[in-house]
C-alpha cells in the first residue's frame, strides 16, 4: 500500500500493467520523455524504453487510428488525449472504427485500447480546456465510458480497462488529480493523502467495470453522479443535511442499473449530476431511465443539475460548475415534492 | 455580389483598388459526357524509360519517382527496362487467374444486384492488376488492408469465394453474420482486415498494424489500399505523418482510377501534383505506376516490400489507372463522363496486356486463353449456384436475427439481451 | 403549388434561396456537375454556374471547415454531406468551432452555414450508410437540428436553416426522400403525389425553427416523433386504435417545449420514437423533459421506442427499424399503466 | 515479445524466417537536458543565396526552395541577394517597435501570470519577426487567422493593448466578455479571426475565407498560422488540399519553432522532411524562410501575397524559429531540452539582428534604441496600470456573469433564459 494521488494512481496503473504484459504500449502526445503534460506517463519512458511509451505528432485521429490498427495486431495500446476537448478530431476513428470492428467483423478482429483523457473543468482552462463529452460516447454503440472518482478505483478502474479486449474511453476528471476537490472553491483544497482512497496498493488489482458504488448510504434521495460531482454530491449531502444516498457510478458503459435502481427504489426521489452541458448529456439517459424502471416508486421527478447550455465560461468557472449549493438546492427540492 | 449588406455586416471594408478582382478555379475534366475524349495531356513515361534505384535510397533523391509512370510492359507486350521483375510464369499464369477470376466475379455479382438478389455491389473492373498483382508480390502473413475495391486481394489469397458470395447476399453463408453492406469482407485467417464503409480509415490503421509488428520485432508488413478521391480524407495525411516519423514496415498504395464517384481526379487535386507526390514532401519515398501493367505493379511493390522489410520504412505507391465500369450498382457514369472514356484509356486493360506478354513470352497462346476464361467462368458459375441455395438477399435465409444482438462487445451486454427479448429473438 | 417529392422539396428550397440571395453557395461531395448521389443539388451548378454549386475534395472536416471561413467572410454556405454517417471526421469542426464562433468571439464573427445530410436507414445501406446521428448534435450547445418530415416542411424548414445566422445541421430522412414510408416494409410505397404535404409552392416561404407540428391530434397518447418516425407513429396511430397525439417536433434545437407539455398535460402519456440508437439518443432527452415537466400529469412512464443499441445491421434492417408494430404495442401499453 | 497467448490470437502464424526482425524508429531530438546543444545538423542556406523566383512560377518548377532557407540579414546585418525587399525605413522601424512591444508584453503579461492576475499566458518571444514583418507585408484588409502565438500580429495592427490586457485579464474591459482563456483573441475591426483553443482548425478556416473572397471578386486575401507540431492534424491536409484545387487566395504559415510543448519538431515528421517539402507534393509553392530575419520574412510575405493576389494561389511559407522560451506559463522546458538551447539558436534574435541591420542602414544606433526599449516599456507599464484597475482575473471584476447566458446563437435561447433565472442572475 502507498498514499497515491489520482494522477500517481493512474501512473502505477499503467506501470502495473506495461510490467505485467508486454503488449501493453503507452503513446500520445508529450507522453514519452517528458511524462505527459498532467505527468500521468512520467518515468514510464525511463522505466520501458522508448518504444514501450513514446511521442506522438499531433494528430488524435491519427493516434487513435495509430492505436486501432495496433490493438488488431495484438497489442493493448494505451494512448493520451491530452484533453478531452481534443478528442474530436478523432471522433471517426472512435465511433466509425474501434466501436465497430469487432461488430462487423463478426469477431475476426477487435480493438483492446483504451483512450485516457483528462475531462472537466474547474482549473480555468476555459471553454477547450474544461469539457466533458462523455455524454457523446455513451451515445455510440460499441465504446465503453469509464470514470473514476477516487486514486483507488482510478487504478483499478484502468487496470480493467486495460485488460479489457473492448475500445474503452477513460475519462480523468483532472480537477481530481491532486485532490478530492468538492466544489468548494473558496476551502482550501485537501490533499488526497487525507482521504481514505488514496490508500492504493503497489501491485495489481482490479476494479470491474459497471459496478457502481454507493459512497454514501442513505434513505432520503439517491444521487447520481460520477468523477468530480461524486465529492460535489457528498459535500451537497452534508451541506443540506438531507439523508442521501450518493452513487459513483464509475462506469457509464456498462452501467450498474441495478445498483441505481435498488436505491432509488428505496428512496423515490433521484437527482442526477454532471459538470456537462444539460441537454442531451448523459444525465437524460439516467433520467429516462429512472423514470421507465421506477415510475411507481418516483415521489418527485428526477433532477438533473448539470452545467448550464453553454460552452464552459473562462471567468465563471464557478458560476458554471454545479457546485454543491445548487446540488443541495436540488435535494431540498425533492424532499419538497 | 458585393452589395449585400450581409456581406458587410462580417466584412470591414477597405478593399485595396489596385488589385483585380480574385477569383477563384473549380477544376474541370477534360471532356463531359456527348465531348470528345482526350487524354492527350496525360504525361506517359515510356514503357522501360523510368530508374530503379537502390532499395535504401533516400526519398528525396528520388523524388521524380513520384512524377514518372514505371512501365514494363510496352505496346507489343515484352518486358523492358529496369523494373522487369524476377518473376515466374507460375507467378504470372496464377496472377492471370486472379485477375480473369476477380472479372468474372465481378460481372456475376454486378448481374445478381440488377436481379435483385444482393442489394449492392462494387466491381473492380480495369483495376484487377492492382489487387492480383500487389497480393503476389507480398508474403501470405503481410497484413492487407483493403477497400471496397479489393477483393481482388482476397480472390489472389485463395479466399473462398462462396464465402465473398456470401457476405455479397448476406445469406447462411455469410461469415459476416449478415451484418455489413455486401462487398465489406473481413478474414482474419487470409490476414485482411475489416473493410470499413467510411473511407480512408484503413490507411492510418494499417501504419499502426506495421508499427505493432515492428515493436514486436515481427517480420510480417502491411499494405493498404484507399482511392484517388479518398486521399483528401484527414487518415491520408495521418498514415503519411505516422508512417515517415516512425518509419512503419507499410505500403501505402493509392490507387488512383481517375475518378470519385462522379468527381473526377483534379477535384482531389490530381492535377496539380500526382498523389504520389503527396508522399515525397512527407519525406517517403514514392513511386507511380502503370496500374494496368502487372509486371510493373509487381515490380514496384517487391521493391517497397523489400524496403519495408529491411527497415528502410513505408512506400508510396500511386496506381494509375482507370475505373472502366460504374462507382458502384447504385452509379450511372453516363451522366458525367463521355461513355468511351473507358474503351479509350491508354494504358489499355490489365487482362489483355498480361496476356499479351505471356504470349509473347511463348507461356500462353489465345486458346489457351479461351479455355481459361472458359474455366474461371464455369467455376464462379458452380460456386453461385452453390452460394444461392443458401440464400439470396431478402428471401430471409440469413443468420438467426438473434445474433444481431451480438458481438457489440466481447462479453454480452446486459442491455442487448434485455432488448433481444423486447424483440422477441 | 407544385406536386414535389421530398428531394425535389430541398432542390427547390436550395434554388429559392440561390436566387434570391448571392451569397448562398452549395458545394459537397458529388454535388456540381453530377447533381448528389441522391440528386437534391440536380441542376444547381447547371443554373447557377460552377462558382455557386461545386464539387469538393473528399474530406467532411475540409468542406465544413471551408464553410466556416466562409460563412464568416459573409457568405451563407450549404453543404452537402453525402451521408450522415460521415459526419465524423467534421465532428471537430462543427463542435469545436461552427458551435462556438459566435459565442467565443463575442459576436465578431458568426456561421451562417447549413450541414445537409441524408440520415436514417430504410434503404439497405448497412452500418455506414444508415445512421441517425442527430442525438450527438443536440448536445452540442451552439448547434441546431433540424429534421423535416415531408416535402413541404423541408422546404419551409432548409429555407429558414439557410436564413438562420447561425450554424443548422439539417438532417434529411433519406427514406422519404420519394414517398411517406411509414414502417410497413412489405406493402407498397406510395409517391408523395398522394400526400398532401407534396403540394408545395415554388416560392419563397419559411417554416420556422423551433416550432412542432401536431400532425394528428388525439387525447390518450402524445408520441414525439421526427422524420421517417413520424409517419411509422401515425400508421401505429392507425393500427393500434389508440386516441394517440402524433406530434412532429421537426426542430430538435430549438425544441419547442411548450407544444410538447401541453399536450402531454392532456394525454398523461408520452412515446417517443426514434430510428437512433436508444442509450443516450434525443429520447433520452425527451424523456428527461417530460417526466420533469409533466410529472404529476402522467400516468405512465415515458417510453422509448427505439433502434437497438447495434449498429444497424445489412440483413436485418426490419428487425431493427421500430416499425409501427412496435410502436403500436408501446401505446397499447401505455394505455394498460 | 512474441510469446504472448494474446498476440497469437489476433495473428496468423507463418513468420519468414529469412528477415531479420522489424524495429520500430522513435525521433529523439539531438540534445536532453544536460547533454551539450548540438545544432551542426542544421542546414543554412547563406544569406542571399536563394533565388528568387518569378511570382508565376510553376510551384514543382521552384520545388527546391522547400528545402533552402530563404535568408536576407546577414552576419553583419547587410541586406544582401536576390530577396532584399523593397522596405522604407519608416516601415523597419515600425516593425522593430512592434517587436520591442510585443516582447514587453509578452514580459509583463507573463510576469502577471506568475503574480496570479491571470490564469495563462502563451508569450511569443524568439519569434517576434513572424509576427511583425508578415503584418507588415500584409494589407489591413487582409483577413488574418492566426493561432495563440500570434498576438504581434495584432500589436502590428493597432489593436489597443489595454484590450488584449482585458482578454488576458477577464476583466471588465475585456471584449470577449470573460469567455475565453487568455490569449484567445478575435477582432472583426482589425480583420483578426476568433483564435480557437484547438489546434490547427483556422488553417482550412482560412483557405475558406479566401475562397469566399475570390468567390465574391473581392480583393481580400487570407493567412493563417500554425506550429510546426500542429502540421500533423487533419485541418493542415484540408488546407493543402482546398488551397490547392481551387488556388485560393491565402498563405498559409508554419511556425517552425523548433519545439511542440515537449517534442521537437521530428516528432511531426520535420527531420524527414522540411515542413514546407509537404506543401510541394500538392502542387502548392512554398519558401522556408529564416524566421528571424524580419527582412527576408517581408520578402517572402510580398511575394506570397502578390502571387495570390494575381490569381496565382495559394503559398506555403515555413518560418524556421525558435520557441525561446516555455511553450506557455503552464510549462518547463528545463525538463525536456538543454538550457541553453535559445541562446546557441544559429539564427540568433530578430529584434538584435533588425536593430542591427537599421544600424548598419545608419538609421539606427544603439542610444536610439535603448530610448526606444525604454519608451515601448513605459507604455506597456502605464496600460498595464490602466489595464488593471479595470480588474484582474480572479478579484470579480468582470463583465456580468449574466452575459453568459447570451450569445451562444444569435436570437437568445430560451432554454437559456430558464437557466440564467435558475442560476440567480
Ligand atoms: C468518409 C466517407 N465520405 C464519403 C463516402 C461516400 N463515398 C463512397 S465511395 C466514394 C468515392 C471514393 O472515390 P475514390 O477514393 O477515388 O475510390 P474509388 O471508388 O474510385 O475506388 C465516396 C465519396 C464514404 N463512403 N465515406
Ligand atoms: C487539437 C489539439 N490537440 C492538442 C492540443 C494541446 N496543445 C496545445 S499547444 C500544443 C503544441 C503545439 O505546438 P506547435 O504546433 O509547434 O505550436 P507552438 O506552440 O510551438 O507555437 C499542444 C499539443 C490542442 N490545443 N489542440
Ligand atoms: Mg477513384
Ligand atoms: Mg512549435
Amino acid at each position: 500500500m502507498a498514499t497515491m494521488n489520482m494522477i500517481q494512481a493512474i501512473n502505477s496503473a499503467m506501470v502495473t500493467m506495461m510490467t505485467r504484459d508486454p503488449q501493453v504500449v503507452v503513446f500520445g502526445e508529450d507522453v514519452g520523455y517528458f511524462g505527459g503534460v498532467f505527468r500521468a506517463t512520467d518515468g514510464l519512458q525511463k522505466k520501458f524504453g522508448k518504444h514501450r511509451c513514446f511521442d506522438t505528432p499531433i494528430a488524435e485521429g491519427g493516434i487513435v487510428g495509430a492505436a486501432i490498427g495496433m490493438g488488431a495486431y495484438g497489442m493493448r495500446p494505451v494512448v493520451e488525449i491530452q484533453f478531452a476537448d481534443y478528442i474530436y478530431p478523432a471522433f471517426d476513428q472512435l465511433t466509425s472504427e474501434a466501436a465497430r470492428i469487432r461488430y462487423r467483423s463478426a469477431g475476426d478482429f477487435s480493438v483492446p485500447m483504451v483512450v485516457r483523457t483528462p475531462y472537466g473543468g474547474g482549473i480555468f482552462g476555459g471553454q477547450t480546456h474544461s469539457q466533458s463529452p462523455e455524454g457523446l460516447f455513451t451515445h455510440v454503440v460499441g465504446l465503453k465510458v469509464v470514470i473514476p472518482s477516487t486514486p483507488y478505483d482510478a487504478k483499478g478502474l484502468l487496470i480493467s480497462s486495460i485488460e479489457d479486449d473492448d475500445p474503452v474511453i477513460f475519462l480523468e476528471p483532472k480537477r481530481l488529480y491532486t485532490g478530492p476537490f468538492d466544489g468548494r472553491h473558496d476551502v482550501a483544497v485537501k490533499p488526497w493523502s487525507a482521504h481514505p482512497a488514496a490508500e492504493v496498493p503497489e501491485d495489481y488489482y482490479r476494479v470491474p467495470l459497471g459496478q457502481a458504488s454507493i459512497v454514501r448510504p442513505g434513505e432520503d434521495v439517491t444521487i447520481l453522479a460520477y468523477g468530480t460531482m461524486v465529492h460535489v454530491a457528498l459535500a451537497a449531502a452534508a451541506e443540506s443535511g438531507v439523508d442521501a444516498e450518493v452513487i459513483d457510478l464509475r462506469s457509464l458503459i456498462p452501467l450498474d442499473v441495478e445498483t441505481i435502481m435498488t436505491s432509488v427504489h428505496k428512496t423515490g426521489r433521484c437527482i442526477v449530476v454532471h459538470e456537462a452541458t444539460k441537454t442531451s448529456g448523459f444525465g437524460a439517459e439516467l433520467a429516462a431511465l429512472v423514470q421507465r424502471e421506477c415510475f411507481y416508486q418516483l415521489e418527485a421527478p428526477v433532477e438533473r443539475v448539470t452545467g448550464w447550455d453553454i460552452p464552459y465560461p473562462h471567468a465563471f468557472e464557478w458560476q458554471y460548475f454545479p457546485g454543491p449549493a445548487r446540488v443541495a438546492a436540488a435535494m431540498r427540492q425533492a424532499m419538497e415534492a | 455580389m458585393l452589395h449585400s449588406p450581409r456581406l458587410d455586416r462580417q466584412a470591414v471594408a477597405l478593399r485595396p483598388a489596385r488589385n483585380a478582382p480574385l477569383t477563384l478555379r473549380i477544376p474541370e475534366p477534360v471532356a463531359r459526357p456527348g465531348e470528345p475524349v482526350n487524354f492527350s495531356k496525360l504525361r506517359l513515361s515510356a514503357p522501360g524509360a523510368v530508374r530503379r534505384p537502390a532499395l535504401d535510397a533516400e526519398p528525396r533523391s528520388i523524388h521524380d519517382l513520384a512524377y514518372e509512370l514505371i512501365r514494363v510492359l510496352d505496346d507489343e507486350g515484352r518486358a523492358v527496362g529496369p523494373w522487369v521483375p524476377e518473376i515466374s510464369s507460375a507467378t504470372l499464369l496464377s496472377g492471370l487467374r486472379t485477375m480473369m477470376l476477380t472479372r468474372v466475379f465481378d460481372e456475376r455479382m454486378y448481374r445478381a444486384q440488377r436481379q435483385g438478389k444482393c442489394s449492392f455491389y462494387v466491381r473492380s473492373t480495369g483495376e484487377e492488376a492492382v489487387s492480383a498483382a500487389q497480393a503476389a508480390a507480398l508474403d501470405a502473413a503481410d497484413m492487407l488492408f483493403g477497400s471496397y475495391r479489393s477483393q481482388g486481394l482476397l480472390i489472389a489469397r485463395g479466399y473462398p469465394i462462396v464465402k465473398m458470395m456470401g457476405q455479397v447476399y448476406s445469406n447462411l453463408l455469410d461469415p459476416l453474420l449478415g451484418r455489413q453492406m455486401p462487398v465489406m469482407y473481413s478474414s482474419r485467417e487470409h490476414n485482411y482486415f475489416t473493410v470499413s464503409g467510411n473511407l480512408g480509415t484503413q490507411f492510418i490503421q494499417a501504419v499502426g498494424w506495421a508499427m505493432g509488428s515492428a515493436l514486436s520485432g515481427d517480420t510480417r508488413i502491411a499494405a493498404s489500399w484507399i482511392g484517388d478521391g479518398t486521399t483528401a480524407e484527414g487518415d491520408f495525411h495521418y498514415a503519411l505523418t505516422f508512417a515517415s516519423v516512425y518509419r512503419a514496415p507499410v505500403i501505402l498504395n493509392v490507387v488512383n482510377n481517375q475518378w470519385a464517384i462522379s468527381s473526377f481526379q483534379g477535384i482531389a487535386g490530381g492535377d496539380e501534383a500526382p498523389f504520389a507526390a503527396r508522399a515525397v514532401g512527407y519525406g517517403l519515398p514514392a513511386l507511380r505506376v502503370d496500374g494496368n501493367d502487372f509486371l510493373a505493379v509487381y515490380a514496384a511493390t517487391k521493391w517497397a516490400a523489400q524496403r519495408a522489410r529491411s527497415n528502410h520504412g513505408a512506400t508510396m505507391i500511386e496506381l494509375f489507372t482507370y475505373r472502366a465500369e460504374a462507382h458502384s450498382t447504385s452509379d450511372d457514369p453516363s451522366r458525367y463522363r463521355p461513355a468511351d472514356e473507358g474503351s479509350k484509356w491508354p494504358l489499355g486493360d490489365p487482362i489483355a496486356r498480361l496476356k499479351q506478354h505471356l504470349i509473347v513470352r511463348g507461356e500462353w497462346s489465345e486458346e489457351k486463353h479461351a479455355a481459361l476464361q472458359e474455366e474461371v467462368t464455369q467455376e464462379v458459375r458452380n460456386i453461385q449456384r452453390e452460394a444461392e441455395a443458401q440464400g439470396v438477399h431478402g428471401n430471409n435465409q440469413t443468420p438467426s436475427p438473434r445474433t444481431m444482438f451480438e458481438g457489440v462487445f466481447k462479453e454480452p451486454d446486459p442491455r442487448l439481451l434485455k432488448q433481444r427479448q423486447e424483440a422477441g429473438f
